[in-house]
């Protein structure tokens, strides 16, 4: 724990750094994979979204919160989260206008079974709620990690502060 | 455009842009808030219009005989009502919302969770699944957790933390219910859930599937858990442990919709909608089941009042006097006589409308005073009229005293119970209402009326759109006695109550095959 | 065989969830909570459900750094157990009623393993199996059914998870009340107290934990 | 025997929440709760001698052996709601417990006076 609290010196040997850029990698391409192929193989918008948001984690946790910032300050964490909702909504609703006046209608071609561009709406739904949990979870998991409360205190002590700013 | 799916859309898109709101234009924030509840209450006015439906999500209709394969969203009276009355209550309470909340902190989520609360609760009320009743609970519900720690004061957060608890106990035990009865049905759908109900014999167990006529054990035990969770909703008594701290904690807008709209859509309707739709509380001869849910009414009606009394902080009176109220509704309902659902869903409805302004007065004697302490107000009659003529109507009607709509509703549970031969219930209620009566005239006593103190000389009224919201509310409690007379009632009420007894039709509606669907899957397919 | 082996791993799930409960030590419970998980995991892909595997698993990753970066402070290591008796016994009480019903309940339900088709022939399931793929085009029938057929749900769901992180944020946020002053002001420059950088960085300042 | 070790996980659960005194710990036996029923869930879909429901086109006899995609539908979106409960309880434990000082509930209580 006192490693994580004085982050960006301590958590920053080589080995470390150079392992997390790699893994890191990887966990981002697994994660993306996760997502694109939600509708053929296991996995979709949530694990794939879940897995992007532990890269995430992994480069906090391993160099600090002031890198993680750089990459995704968290004023623009939050409106991705509210993007990737929106984004779900205007394809739920979509349907209303272009699938015959249906709510949720899949209203794009189905396309060739088993292919990347298939099942219509779906692949885009998986996008955008991946979008979504990403960010939500990283939102919410980095606003946990900044907290160090002192016991009874006021709310100066209090340190978080993403959404007044 | 079909209003159906549009009403829990708006909401959940206000819900999703309000966060994204420029900062520092708080105006065009409460204006766009208001705008939307507005279009609720024209969406909901336009859904009174249409023809009862079901609406087949993504046209997932049924296909052949088979049952809907998608999730159905289901019209009828009861949720024609429940979404009036939602639509209704939040257009007030955002009208008062805008100086209320000026002293707290982060608008823009307040509103955001607030209209994902609006969008669960019109979730729950038109849905027509079970899984998807869960779903929409479960945003209600969240949304609720955080709305009442939203002051993030000690007392908010023990009552929101204790709150959330419960409530998500309520929700597995309704997830596990539902789990049971997939797993003997094998669907999630209401009307195929109770059709199929229906043929096995429902809870009394008459049917061929049950051996021997024995009643279905896992049949009970679901209903127990639902029972037990949606009531943990409702907080009927014995299960209203969260409601007196959760109800006053939260910031005054938010009492009001948790206490006039959140425990009837989330508990009472989702109650009513799946004891009478799904187990067949009305067809099947279930003496029992009624008498259960009878009993929890009374126990609440009693139980609420007597605490009601001896409390000095106005809010937790009024949240107290909630589970009364709510008492009185689910005794109506759990006669299961066409007159007793007519009547707990008129009381319901008046319910809505009289507590949210008891809420909203409470907010703005808070408001101007800073206290919610009844003894430490007093004479405020002669500094804030509005809110003081609006909480005596407000009181008054709670009260039952004529010509307000409380005493309309009052009566008629009254009258159902005594046509159902249940004069001991009957006499528990006049009892109840003359203690609701003495301890609002406490209220009155002490807030409003008598010598004005001499530290709130300086008191003044409240803002007009707090005023106004309040005024609003004050005429519908006198409007909504109009439902007395035979044709509103008949337009309003019977057509509620007949959605919940004529089971058979709502199966009929929901299952009927959907006409040729224009996405065929062999014609898209290469 | 494989209901065996299923039997015995709900057992590791069930002692996992006594020690994570009555266990003193708030890191055991994350931990014997982390076994719950991983076991269960395993139970998924046993029951031929990999989609809610992977789920689960992620999930399950980020729930225990949740838990261990936000609970396990060096103040409160151990804790202590037990409520008041009467409390206890309502509890208990009303558990075994519970579990009396459930287990008189279950014994109707169809033997472990029986195909959805002998119970109900016209559950909606059999159409998704069917013409799951032919109807949404896609493979992953539980994608099919869960963005396509029932993809209100899931924005429900996304909803769920949208309001919760909402509900934690607002929660988080170091003042909620105005003073008087601000409140008074019309139309207040800032929704919050002082000025803060916009990257929020500046403001989380890092406190060294207390020393014991 | 599977569905009642289910049930039998689900009463430790409710027992832990309505008896625990440390919030952490009721949050962790709320979390214990909503497994059982994740898992009673999935168990129902089960076929004996199933596959995933997953299509790709090389099953034989996929439609009369796949197993059941709705249970798994339905808990995958009960994981994710299980999920967001999960987090604003944690984030309301750590509020109460930065205004109180104890993640105690008695304590809690008492201090509230």
């Amino acid at each position: 724990m006192k490693k994580l609290a004085t982050e960006e010196r301590e958590g920053m040997s080589l080995i470390v750094g150079t392992v997390t850029h790699w893994v890191c990698a990887f966990i981002v391409l697994f994660g993306l994979y996760i997502v694109a192929y939600g509708h053929l193989t296991p996995g979709g918008g949530f694990a794939g979204g879940v897995i992007l948001a532990c890269g995430f984690i992994l480069l906090m946790l391993a160099f600090g919160r002031k890198r993680l910032a750089a990459i995704l300050p968290l004023s623009r964490a939050s409106a991705l989260d509210c993007i990737g909702a929106l984004a779900f909504w205007v394809l739920a609703t979509a349907g209303i206008l272009f699938g015959g006046g249906v709510f949720f209608r899949n209203f794009l071609p189905l396309g060739k079974r088993l292919r990347l561009w298939s099942a219509g709406i779906i692949p885009l739904c998986n996008v955008a709620i991946a979008l979504k949990v990403c960010a939500s979870l990283v939102l919410v998991l980095v606003a946990l990690s900044v907290l160090r409360v002192k016991a009874g205190g006021t709310d100066e002590d209090f340190i978080t502060d993403i959404e007044e700013k | 455009m079909d209003p159906l799916p549009l009403l829990v859309a708006v909401p959940l898109l206000a819900g999703f842009v309000l966060p994204l709101a420029p900062k520092h234009r708080i105006r065009l924030t409460d204006f766009f808030a208001l705008v939307t509840s507005a279009a609720l209450v024209a969406l909901a006015i336009a859904a009174l219009r249409q023809p009862d439906c079901a609406y087949h999500v993504g046209g997932w209709g049924p296909r052949a005989g088979g049952p809907p394969l998608g999730i159905t969203l289901v019209l009828d009276g009861a949720s024609k009502l429940m979404v009036l009355i939602i639509a209704v209550v939040t257009f007030a309470v955002i009208l008062y919302s805008p100086s209320y909340m000026a002293r707290f902190t982060g608008k823009r989520k307040f509103y955001s969770l607030f209209f994902l609360m609006v969008a669960g609760m019109n979730g729950v009320v038109l849905t027509g699944d079970m899984f998807n009743l869960f779903v929409f609970l479960e945003i209600a519900s969240i949304a609720s957790y955080a709305l009442v720690a939203f002051g993030c004061e000690k007392q908010e957060l023990e009552a929101s933390f204790r709150y959330l608890v419960l409530g998500s106990i309520a929700s597995y035990m309704i997830l596990l219910g539902v789990g049971l009865l997939y797993a003997k049905m094998g669907t999630v759908n209401m009307a195929h859930l109770s059709s199929k109900i229906a043929a096995a014999g429902g809870l009394a167990g008459a049917g061929p599937v049950t051996e021997a006529g024995k009643a279905s054990a896992l049949l009970i035990f679901a209903t127990t858990l639902f029972i037990c969770g949606l009531g943990l909703k409702a907080a009927l008594v014995p299960f209203h442990a969260w409601l007196p701290d959760a109800h006053p904690s939260a910031p005054t807008p938010i009492s009001a919709m948790l206490s006039g709209l959140l425990i009837k859509a989330i508990g009472v309707y989702a109650l009513t909608r799946v004891l009478f739709t799904v187990i067949g509380m009305s067809d099947v001869g279930t003496p029992t089941l009624c008498n259960l849910i009878m009993v929890l009414g009374i126990l609440s009606m009693v139980g609420g009042g007597f605490l009601a009394i001896g409390q000095q902080d106005f809010k937790r009176l009024l949240a107290y006097s909630s589970i009364s109220q709510v008492g009185y509704v689910i005794l109506g309902i759990g006669l299961a006589t066409p007159l007793g659902i007519a009547a707990g869903l008129f009381h319901l409805l008046n319910h809505a409308i009289f507590k949210s302004l008891l809420f909203l007065n409470a907010g703005a004697v808070e408001y101007r005073t800073g206290t919610r302490r009844l003894d430490e107000m007093g004479g405020l009659n002669k500094r804030m009229p509005a809110t003081g003529a609006t909480s005596f109507v407000g009181s008054m009607s709670i009260a039952g005293v004529p010509p307000f709509n409380g005493f309309f509703s009052k009566l008629l549970i009254i009258l159902a119970c005594v046509a159902a031969g249940r004069y001991v219930f009957a006499s528990i209620a006049v009892v109840v209402s003359v203690i609701t009566l003495g301890y609002f005239l406490k209220v009155q006593k002490q807030a409003f009326f008598g010598a004005l103190k001499d530290k709130w000389q300086h008191v003044r009224e409240v803002p007009t759109m707090m005023a106004a919201s309040m005024i609003l509310l004050a005429l519908l409690c006198l409007a909504t006695s109009a439902l007395m007379f035979k044709g509103p009632r008949d337009f309003f009420l019977g057509h509620a109550q007949r959605s919940f007894t004529q089971r058979q039709r709502y199966v009929d509606r929901v299952m009927r095959p959907t006409t040729a669907d224009a996405r065929e899957s062999t014609e898209r397919m290469d | 065989m494989l209901m065996n082996l299923i039997v015995v791993l709900l057992m590791f799930v069930a002692i996992g969830a006594v020690i994570a409960i009555w266990t003193r030590d708030l890191l055991s419970a994350l931990i014997a909570i982390g076994v719950v998980g991983f076991t269960r995991t395993v139970v998924f892909v046993l029951l031929r459900a990999p989609d809610v595997a992977i789920t689960q698993v992620v999930v399950e990753v980020l729930l225990l750094i949740i838990l261990i970066r936000s609970a396990v402070r060096r103040e409160v290591h151990t804790v202590e157990a037990g409520r008041n008796a009467p409390g206890m016994a309502v509890a208990a009480a009303f558990v075994v009623v519970m579990l009396v019903l459930g287990v008189i309940a279950i014994r109707e339900l169809a033997p472990f393993g029986q195909p959805l088709e002998v119970r109900a022939g016209d559950a909606p399931s059999m159409t998704y199996i069917k013409e799951g793929k032919n109807q949404t085009g896609c493979g992953n029938i539980v994608t099919a059914v869960l963005l396509d057929y029932r993809g209100y749900d899931t924005l429900g769901e996304a909803t769920v998870l949208f309001t919760a992180v909402v509900g934690a944020v607002v929660l988080l946020r170091r003042k909620s009340r105005k003073s008087a002053d601000e409140a008074a002001a019309p139309e207040p420059a800032a929704e919050a107290g002082p000025a803060i950088d916009p990257d929020g960085d500046q403001n989380l300042r890092i406190e060294q934990e207390e020393t014991e | 025997m599977v569905y009642l070790l289910c049930l039998i996980v689900f009463s430790i659960g409710i027992y832990g929440v309505l008896t625990q005194r440390n919030l952490i710990k009721i949050i962790l036996s709320l979390a214990v709760a909503e497994s059982a029923v994740n898992i009673f869930l999935v168990l129902l879909g089960y076929r004996t001698k199933g596959i995933a429901p997953i299509d790709d086109g090389t099953a034989a006899n996929f439609a009369g052996a796949a197993v059941d995609p709705l249970p798994q539908a339905m808990v995958l979106t009960a994981i994710v709601i299980g999920l967001g409960v999960l987090a604003l309880s944690m984030v309301i434990a750590i509020r109460l417990y930065h205004r109180y000082g104890t993640y105690d509930i008695t304590k809690i209580r008492k201090l509230r006076g």
